[in-house]
């Protein structure tokens, strides 16, 4: 096992991976920005080393500096979290070069993975169900209409090189689909300087449906089950919960086979997770798999028992996985709410100094964060302040304790996202059980009209 | 940091709001001292509470402030730009690039921080006077830290 | 359904009632004594009362006052928590006179069960092994030589109207029988007003085992298993864990079933648990019933996933229980540390105000308080301001995160007993598994030589 | 308490203040203010912030400070000793023991709080007029509830 790990983040992962490693009996080492050395982060860990000034890329993402402290503080690993340089090829090979285990999968599995086409194309070859639509981009008019008719309208144009709803258009008919390529290509061309495009089917009314997967280096891959991620606001997740309400134990063993085929196929090895759309007739298409671990993983570790830093540790120090498919048990619902600095309503962050921070507690609440009272959300970095994670024997009760949890988390001098929680969990949808991407959007939008 | 290396790094700190700084801002444990004088020349200090904890770090030999000239808020610090290895010389056994007292011209190479096996020369910003080496050969250093106080307005 | 509910108590218990009525949609009244005022169960409730000055006896243990907060206020129900008026069997039976449902069992039950003599007689008779000794008092040497005899040495002294250890006498061989009689008689009269005294087989290193049981209105009665709480020091518990490591699972189940006999044996309803003594040899003894909700239900909720105070307040309403027997699993281990305001390795308490309060968090780790930053320990009270409960897949992992969590738990303003539990998790003896109720006062003697 | 009551309360708390009361502390948001005279006459005043919350409860007719005599500071407060429901009369038709401006001696009984049935009598703890009658009957009080105001210098 390690004796020392360094941990290339900040925020709530940071402490989260330090948590794991206390409790293994890891020595940790926090890195950080100058405006961050008093964070919870810092103070938590045995060491910890300034790695530039407040710009992520200038500090966190600083891969000389990063590496110079693994070296100068002589540890064994490094874990990534998420962001940063936690999906980053060429770091995680440099990493490697060093004689330095970088707690992930290995540097050609991320460049293998983070091509989605390359990706999709992979799965597709192996028969795992990928989205509908053309292979590679599409070039005129002429041959996006053969494949547009093929797929049945609506489809969507999306750009190659495009996140974050840029460069996407939908088309409902065929008469739409020359305006709709032109602006597409326009759009991507001026937002990413690649005006490729390509088209998929459109699905109207499609569910976020994750499944968790742990693979060790002797073969053996388990997955922890699904997580509903469907609660999005601009394709931003905001609230993820497992079980889904939309999946029964046949469809969840399906897709949770799919999810290990995957896997298996590339040889993968860490966690991961293996991204399904889910379309309201039960039909599930991979989308494509995040090689690191989630902000959303700890929902997960409450319906499954299994600390999955812990096993990434573990895991990447070559041990064996200790246990098979059929010991993986979901028990009980867990529901994680994002608590962001940032006003209502609205997407503006809220940077500022934090004057009260009262968290919630008693049965069922875990809060994961490294925000403490006098501390600072900076405008340098996200905006998730703490992570609030409600669990109970079912849905109703995870429902309910997470509800009264949002009532008591009190935080003063800067603005949160609780409020929109609460609307959320108040809604009678909601409440029901499955809705699809596009709920909170609708919602939104109801309000501010 | 070591224990007794932040208590003389507070001891410097006295010493500067003795002697007329511009601003200062010391932040502990809900206190803040804040103390300001605008009549004096800008001075570089180090912006953050310096928080290496490297166990192996052995105490760096800063300034007492017996050994201290008067003038204390005329000094520039320079700082690692980098995280790594401080080395005072090339090599071994090369003798070091500066000693306290030597005269230095801008640009001049003050020491090597190696990191991830390069050796990268930090150089003096201005011309002027080694007041005070503040990190031993060998030692690591993160960003940001104060290696060198230099007077600059003893020049060759 | 209650539609609100009075809880008679104050800090983490009472706040921990309000939690349980939120996520059930009732609605919560708390009283307070006025140096209470501004506690977190005061602002936490729908409404609240003031019920008198800072001493329990003239405001959280005034009967007047109590009820007639619950007539002016319409609740439907009382809350007792544990402590004050929890097992008043007085406060109970007029709770029930005037149409207020009193959560706990009914008043002839807490009368029966709190007079241990008679609450022993009965177990013995319905077959239950209860400690062996004197059938009542004993009135002269020769009458307690026979019954020492019979039990063997060593026999223990002990005084009818005793308790915290005041009135007992170890007697190791016949000789010193005369003497503790006489010296244990003298010390209950002058302590307690009555000089009567029995005798007891004395077991040297008893394990304290006691076991949640549920019992409705309709004769179902399940138990949630054990916890052993023999981390004890002055007989006062300091630190409890589910399940036992002195229990195999062929003992576990015979003294569930016990527990559930001793509960079916009186009809009894509400929550209760029944204490054993457990000696070396795996024979385990009743004790007593405590008819209440206790400090420790935070590791029995944790380790079979079930809201024990919900459950109260369901049953008290006239709902049948949900599940039975088998339908209770024990999952993983939990452990549980009392976090006092006193000055370590001492008794005294620490009263003052709590200038920092950071709580710890992420996965595993709950935490039951009523206090905050700013928050007063009275000298009133109970000196308990939180409970710290940990839980892992096993007890490696369970100690493993209290351990941590410990170091993350910032109090300042106050001393607390919080370096006293990282003596105990880092005992070689704890973490190997069974320990006596003797352990901790012997790794404070030690220290203290 | 109705946010107008307790803005009330507030009101009169600035003319206790103002009126040379022997102590008064107020806490707020964490800043407490703590007004001492030791020469005036023992006062007794509500020592804890009032914090009834029954959201039946109408606001209480508080004081307002244009009807105040000037000399406040000398006034009495009766507290409720117990938690109850107040009334002004021993029954619905009966008329109300005392009104606002009335000489009462002490030991006379000024109202009723019922409790469990029981009438209980709260009784004047010294001569002097009742100046304001600061909860409507009929209305829950708890514990060290403010009931009435005696301006002890007035006596028959």
């Amino acid at each position: 096992m390690f004796k020392k790990i360094l941990i290339a983040n900040r925020g709530e992962i940071a402490l989260r991976v330090i948590r794991a490693c206390r409790e293994l009996g890891i020595r940790t080492v926090a890195i950080h920005s100058d405006v961050d050395a008093k964070s919870l982060h810092v103070r938590y860990a045995d060491e910890h080393v300034c790695v530039g000034p407040a710009e992520g890329g200038l500090s966190y993402r600083n891969i000389p500096n990063v590496l110079s402290s693994a070296e100068i503080t002589g540890v064994d690993a490094i874990h990534p979290g998420y962001g940063f340089l936690a999906e980053n090829a060429h770091f995680a090979e440099v990493c490697e070069s060093i004689g330095i285990t970088f707690i992930g999968p290995s540097s050609e599995h991320i460049a293998l993975l983070s091509d989605k086409s390359k990706a999709r194309a992979h799965m597709k070859k192996r028969g795992i169900p990928v989205l509908p639509g053309s292979e590679g981009e599409i070039h005129d008019l002429k041959e996006g209409l053969v494949i547009a008719k093929r797929l049945g309208f609506p489809v969507i144009v999306k750009a190659s090189a495009g996140g974050g709803g840029r460069g996407m258009r939908v088309v409902w008919e065929e008469s739409e689909l020359l305006q709709a390529l032109e602006s597409s290509q326009l759009e991507a061309q001026n937002a990413f300087g690649h005006g490729g495009v390509y088209i998929e089917r459109f699905f109207e009314d499609p569910r976020h449906i994750e499944f968790q997967v742990l693979a060790d280096h002797y073969g053996h891959v388990v997955h922890f089950h699904e997580r509903d991620c469907s609660i999005q606001r601009r394709y931003q997740k905001v609230l993820e919960e497992s079980p889904s309400p939309a999946l029964d134990d046949a469809l969840r063993r399906k897709m949770g086979q799919a999810a290990v085929e995957a896997i298996k196929s590339v040889k993968y090895r860490n966690a991961g997770t293996v991204e399904f759309l889910l379309d309201q007739k039960g039909r599930f298409y991979f989308m494509e798999v995040n090689t690191r671990i989630q902000v959303e993983h700890p929902v997960t570790e409450m319906v499954t028992g299994i600390d999955l830093i812990k096993e990434q540790i573990r895991v990447a120090a070559g041990q064996e996985l200790p246990y098979r498919q059929k010991d993986i048990h979901l028990t009980g619902h867990a529901i994680e709410c994002r608590i962001n600095a940032e006003c209502p309503d609205k997407l503006t962050p809220s940077p500022g100094t934090v004057t009260k921070f009262h968290l919630p507690g008693g049965p069922g609440i875990r809060v994961d964060t490294a925000m403490d009272i006098n501390g600072v959300v900076h405008p340098y970095y996200d905006s998730m302040i703490a992570k609030l994670i409600g669990y109970g024997r079912d849905r109703q009760e995870a429902m309910a304790r997470v509800r009264r949890a949002l009532d008591e988390f009190e935080i003063e001098g800067i603005k949160t996202s609780i409020p929109l929680h609460r609307r959320i969990l108040d809604n009678p949808d909601f409440q029901k059980g499955p809705v699809s991407t596009r709920f909170l959007d609708r919602l939104l939008t109801l309000h501010s009209t | 940091m070591a224990d007794s290396s932040r208590k003389e790094i507070e001891d410097l700190v006295e010493l500067l709001n003795r002697y007329h700084l511009t601003e200062l801002e010391v932040e502990k444990k809900g206190v803040r001292v804040r103390v300001r004088r605008d009549a004096a020349p800008a001075v570089s200090a180090p912006v953050a509470e310096p928080s290496f904890t490297l166990e192996a770090a052995s105490p760096s030999p800063l300034l007492h402030s017996s050994g201290l000239p008067a003038d204390l808020g005329q000094f520039l610090t320079v700082s690692s730009p980098i995280v790594g290895t401080f080395y005072r010389a090339s090599s071994p056994d090369a003798s070091p690039y500066v000693e306290e007292g030597d005269i230095v011209k801008k640009g001049q190479v003050l020491c090597i921080v190696e990191a991830m096996k390069l050796m990268n020369e930090i150089e003096a910003e201005a011309d002027g006077r080694i007041v005070k080496i503040l990190v031993e050969s060998t030692t690591p250093v993160e960003f940001g830290q104060p290696l060198f106080l230099i007077d600059p307005q003893v020049s060759a």
